[in-house]
């Protein structure tokens, strides 16, 4: 066991300014650029703390415009700058989505590798918080279906740190998910100098019988139906995918290897959620590997509903992925 | 227009609004109180302070228009007869409330009074809002569609291709904004271009633009009713800028220090209800009068607060309906 | 073999235009909004004469301002009438997503059933004609990433008017893709009062060695495909989806209870292309009926390129899926 | 203005412009034979007839300025410093167009040169060069970016977006619209709410707006050199509304019937070449020498045209470089 009096704890939440407060101290090239995000230290309170050490000239509060900050990010990445931009709520990259889909992933290959955009869409994304329709879906599919998009998504405060300076020092464009589900959740807190590179999943929990992948807000969920299942002998491996683009199918083939049983549980609607892409990456190369049917523990396919008990009804629970194990193990 | 209009306004029509402007604030106050004994859930935008600029527009409204709102949109929803029970009852996860909990404070509607929905994406009602009155042009009705927003929304795409539009097709729309000198936490003077942030960009789209004091609810009233009058009689568009303040915080989670304390002040002194009331008094209508009012407001209110929270709880089973007009969620076979 | 000279052909161009006419003539509410459709007949020339019978009244050309399109067509349906806008290129339904991802499909769910968006949003999709990483695109999947949305993606003219004739008479809001590459193919004329409801897949060809799931332009392509391998003794069972949702499963596991081979050849990228949830449904629930693994030929995770040499590279071709089909039967 | 320009501008840089703008007609010319021959593909949206805006405001930029363009782009990067022979190569699928052929017509970019690229979807990259102004900002450096884009433009959510920020921060940007009257085949004015779609909407985002002869090379480049000062000294953004008229169609399949004759002659008879040839033979230049410029642009767009035409087809397998930053496009393990 660890020795918990000298490991540091910290939240989710502070760890994305912390995250991003390291990359500016660095990089003189980094920039930050969003709505509230100064003074008022973010509408959930991610970027507290920038505006104060590093001030106006590093931290740009912007008016509601979801395209005019994208196209700024992306202007400064492609002249020398490191953007980091905040979208408030990933619903609202739908108001710039021009910009991920057809603008920002594009721009190198269509020039012929002239132009390189190295900048950071930051981005609350997620549910089971009451916040209905408009403000409550996870959307990282959404950056899936578009080549030339890297995709993270961490689950702990020392990923978060770890995939901010992957993200913020690559050349690529990075959508960085942040989930809203996870900004009070605790953690390790990140050694200095902490870099998590992207394209690695991390192995949350070895196990034996079942292969769990999971994403973000999926992972700590995973490890509680683990922790539950381990009373009934049951073992699970959860893999923490951490990111879509690039996507470690490595890891998850070296897990399938020892359970020959695969559940992905995501946040995604089932209907074009990522779940689907792994899945179907699995039934065509990992197909003699498996011993029984891949299941997708997803969102339901409808909106997500305001009122608490509608709204579990529709994202993935551990009591939907405990039932999910136990119909695949009886299989 | 202002002494025009003292006369022109009947005490008992004033005194109707006032009543409506204390039962949207009672309501307003009643969410707030069952927030802090968490019963209301997820987050809501009170709009305490605005009242004015929902009754007086509605009173400029005949009952077959459209209204559009935002997030902030409880005072629009009561004014145009959403009652206070269900949106309370929304806003408790009730089965009862106006969307079936499916909703939330962000999203009240009451499609059958023309209320046609709050919409939490910023600017994105304003081209709605020109759909309906397209709509009511071409089905050859003279009705009149309104779209209500805030400041910050101003600085976004649509609210642009939303006026451009509207003039070209001389559509029946009027744009409302609610500019309460705040996004959520920032200043809009500090992200925005012109001093006023609707009313100066009307002209860039070949419509009127008027300012309106938005805590006076006899002055929105009759702009309102210039404006109205304009689109029903298929002369088009016109942007009205309301100044207004709102008294809470941009949401539940906000104590709002980012205002100057004096600004507060001044504008807690220019409370629409209590503009509203000194205009009663100066009416001649006496305290007693004004004093039933709110009475009967504070009863309907406490009322509603009872019954909303003595409702069921909504049905899970809801969360599987409602998606197709079937009503049903089935996607595939 | 048909009575050729009684059959009388046409071409998906001229089918779109004679679908939506069909629906102006038979209901009043039926109205059209979009860029250049009015004199012009669009720029694809698939809204031609529309503007001659039905007049301004009906066919209005809007300014370039899709989000004003998209809202102005979803205000009016929600008032009564029943929209057709138009999205010239589907890569610019990016410019109006947000009504797309957060407005439309929740606006009924979110009312709790107080409103009803009876609109459809037609739009030129897909690549193979050089017009480069920002005209070519296939998004449906984009579509499919959203519930609450109704897709079609017709492959013939006569599914064209068809398929049209629900989409406008539906309730739902339908997502109406029509393919680039097909305009100028030719197929039978639909009959008066053809009807194609939404959500069942059409078995484009009988087989009995693999069944191949296609949608749009892959429907020709698989069909070529087919006859090709028939030299070989391989017989394909070509399913033309024709929706995405409704998604008629049923059908692909008709078929597939006789193959126990499936492939899916698409034209979105194989990350987060919809064969994908297509994919893990069989992988789930028809797992017992598979002898192989499951395989997409899908495009490549790339931007398109403009080179027609290149461009071919990264969409699914003929040889690539023989190829496919080849290697699966040799499993 | 154009008095004293007259005066100013010295016959040999009127001179060197005519050649540029000539060079690019050409070249223009040489897509559309290529076309016709079969031998460019995809589609083209030809500049004939714009050359002045790209030329003129060239010459008012600093090398290391940067620009942004449409689909209608090739003029800019001509002007810019991209050579007509990796141009036409890129319209031919060559290898050696300057996109490796794989941004074509619509995406004709010289980094280099600080043209950083032509962009497809309408209004797009109007934030874009917001950003390369606030980068020139940041990094301290006194370079402006400029935006080209259509009448049609300004009527899309993220024009008004840009606008308003560009003033908010006081970027070094210059936005300039290439009014041809058209959007594809529908007339401006008939969709848009404002007679001059950019420069009448400049105030409602605290800017000025200025309308220019966007077929006089010479006003432009004047024009423009004070919006460029005004911006290089940090005294903020200017939109450029330029009046010219395209020659061709608006794109390779169009042949422009919906424009009238009378409209169609009017301006051809002002074609920015004429323009510029009959003030150079006003200014006392000879016949011989502009001439001899014709002569020189023919050249250099024929051989350019045969170098291109000789150039070896692009290599199928640049599909999958360029994705990412390392070259590669690998997206799993
Ligand atoms: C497109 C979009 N961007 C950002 C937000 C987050 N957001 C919600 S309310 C708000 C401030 C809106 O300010 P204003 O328009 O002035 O309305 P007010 O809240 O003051 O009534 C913001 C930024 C959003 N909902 N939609
Ligand atoms: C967002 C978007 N909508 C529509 C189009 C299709 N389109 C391409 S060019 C064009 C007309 C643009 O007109 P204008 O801005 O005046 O430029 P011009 O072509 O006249 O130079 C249209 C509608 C597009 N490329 N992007
Ligand atoms: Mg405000
Ligand atoms: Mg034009």
């Amino acid at each position: 066991m660890a020795d918990l009096t000298s490991v540091q704890m910290t939240t989710y939440r502070d760890a994305v300014a912390d995250g991003i407060a390291r990359e500016l101290r660095r990089d003189p090239t980094v920039v930050c650029i969003g709505e509230d995000i100064g003074k008022a230290g973010g509408v959930f309170k991610t970027t507290v703390g920038l505006f104060e050490e590093f001030g106006a000239g590093r931290v740009w509060d912007t008016p509601i415009s979801e395209q005019a900050i994208m196209g700024a990010a992306m202007g400064a990445a492609m002249t020398g700058m490191r953007p980091v931009a905040e979208i408030m709520f990933s619903d609202f990259l739908a108001c710039c989505w021009d910009y991920l889909a057809n603008e920002i992933p594009k721009a190198r290959y269509m020039t012929g590798g002239q132009l390189t955009v190295p900048l950071v869409v930051r981005t609350a994304n997620g549910g089971g918080l009451g916040f209905g329709a408009q403000h409550s879906q996870s959307v990282e599919n959404w950056a899936l279906t578009v080549p030339g998009l890297k995709i993270a998504a961490p689950s702990t405060p020392s990923d978060v740190v770890g995939l901010m300076a992957s993200a913020i020092r690559s050349d690529d464009p990075v959508v960085f998910f942040e989930h809203k589900g996870l900004f009070a959740s605790k953690g390790e807190a990140a050694p200095p100098g902490h870099v998590v590179p992207l394209g690695e999943a991390r192995v949350a929990r070895e196990g034996s019988d079942v292969t769990v992948v999971a994403l973000a807000a999926t992972v700590p969920l995973a490890l509680a139906a683990a922790a539950e299942l381990e009373g009934d002998g049951i073992s699970l491996e959860v893999i923490d995918l951490r990111c879509l683009v690039p996507l470690d199918m490595a890891t998850v083939f070296g897990s399938l290897s020892k359970s020959s049983r695969l559940i992905v549980v995501e946040e995604n609607p089932y209907q074009g959620g990522w779940g689907a892409t792994v899945v179907s990456i699995v039934a065509d190369e990992g197909f003699e590997m498996l011993d029984a049917p891949i299941r997708r523990v997803a969102s339901e396919n409808v909106p997500l509903p305001f009122a608490d008990a509608l709204e579990q009804r529709v994202i993935p629970t551990v009591d939907k992925l405990v039932e999910a194990v136990r119909r695949l193990m009886s299989y | 227009m202002t002494e025009n209009t003292i006369e022109r306004v009947a005490t008992s029509t004033l005194l109707d609004w006032y009543e409506q402007m204390a039962v949207i604030r009672g309501t307003e106050k009643a969410a707030h109180d069952l927030f802090l004994r968490g019963l209301v859930k997820g987050t809501t935008h009170l709009a305490a302070g605005h009242e004015a600029v929902a009754v007086g527009t509605s009173a400029a409204l005949r009952p077959d228009d459209y209204v559009f709102a935002t997030y902030r949109g409880h005072h629009h929803a009561i004014a145009r007869g959403a009652t206070p029970e269900g949106c309370l009852a929304e806003l408790m996860q009730k089965a009862t409330g106006v969307c079936k909990a499916k909703g939330g404070s962000m999203h009240l509607t009451q499609a059958d009074h023309g209320m046609l929905g709050s919409y939490a994406i910023v600017g994105a009602h304003l081209p709605m809002a020109n759909g309906a009155a397209w709509s009511a042009k071409l089905r050859g009705t003279t009705q009149v569609a309104v779209a209500f927003f805030g400041d910050g929304a101003t600085n976004i795409g649509a609210f642009h291709e939303a006026l451009n539009l509207a003039a070209v097709w001389k559509l029946p729309v009027i744009f409302v904004c609610e500019n309460n000198r705040y996004m959520e936490y920032t200043p809009i003077a500090s992200v925005t271009s012109v001093p006023n942030p609707a009313a100066d960009r009307a002209a860039a789209n070949g419509m009127p633009g008027v300012l309106v004091d938005g805590n006076d609810v006899v002055a929105v009233h009759d702009t309102m009713s210039v404006a109205v009058e304009r689109a029903r009689s298929d002369n088009g568009p016109t942007v009205v800028e309301a100044l207004t303040y709102r008294h809470f915080g941009h949401s539940r989670t906000d104590p709002a220090t980012y205002r100057p304390p004096e600004e507060v002040e001044e504008w807690m002194a220019r409370d629409p209800l209590t503009v509203a009331r000194q205009r009663l008094l100066d009416f001649g209508a006496s305290r007693e009068v004004v004093d039933a009012a709110d009475a009967r407001a504070a009863e309907v209110v406490a009322s509603a607060s009872r019954a909303a929270q003595d409702a069921p709880a909504a049905d899970p089973a809801q969360a599987f309906t409602d998606v197709w007009a079937d009503g049903g969620a089935a996607w595939r076979t």
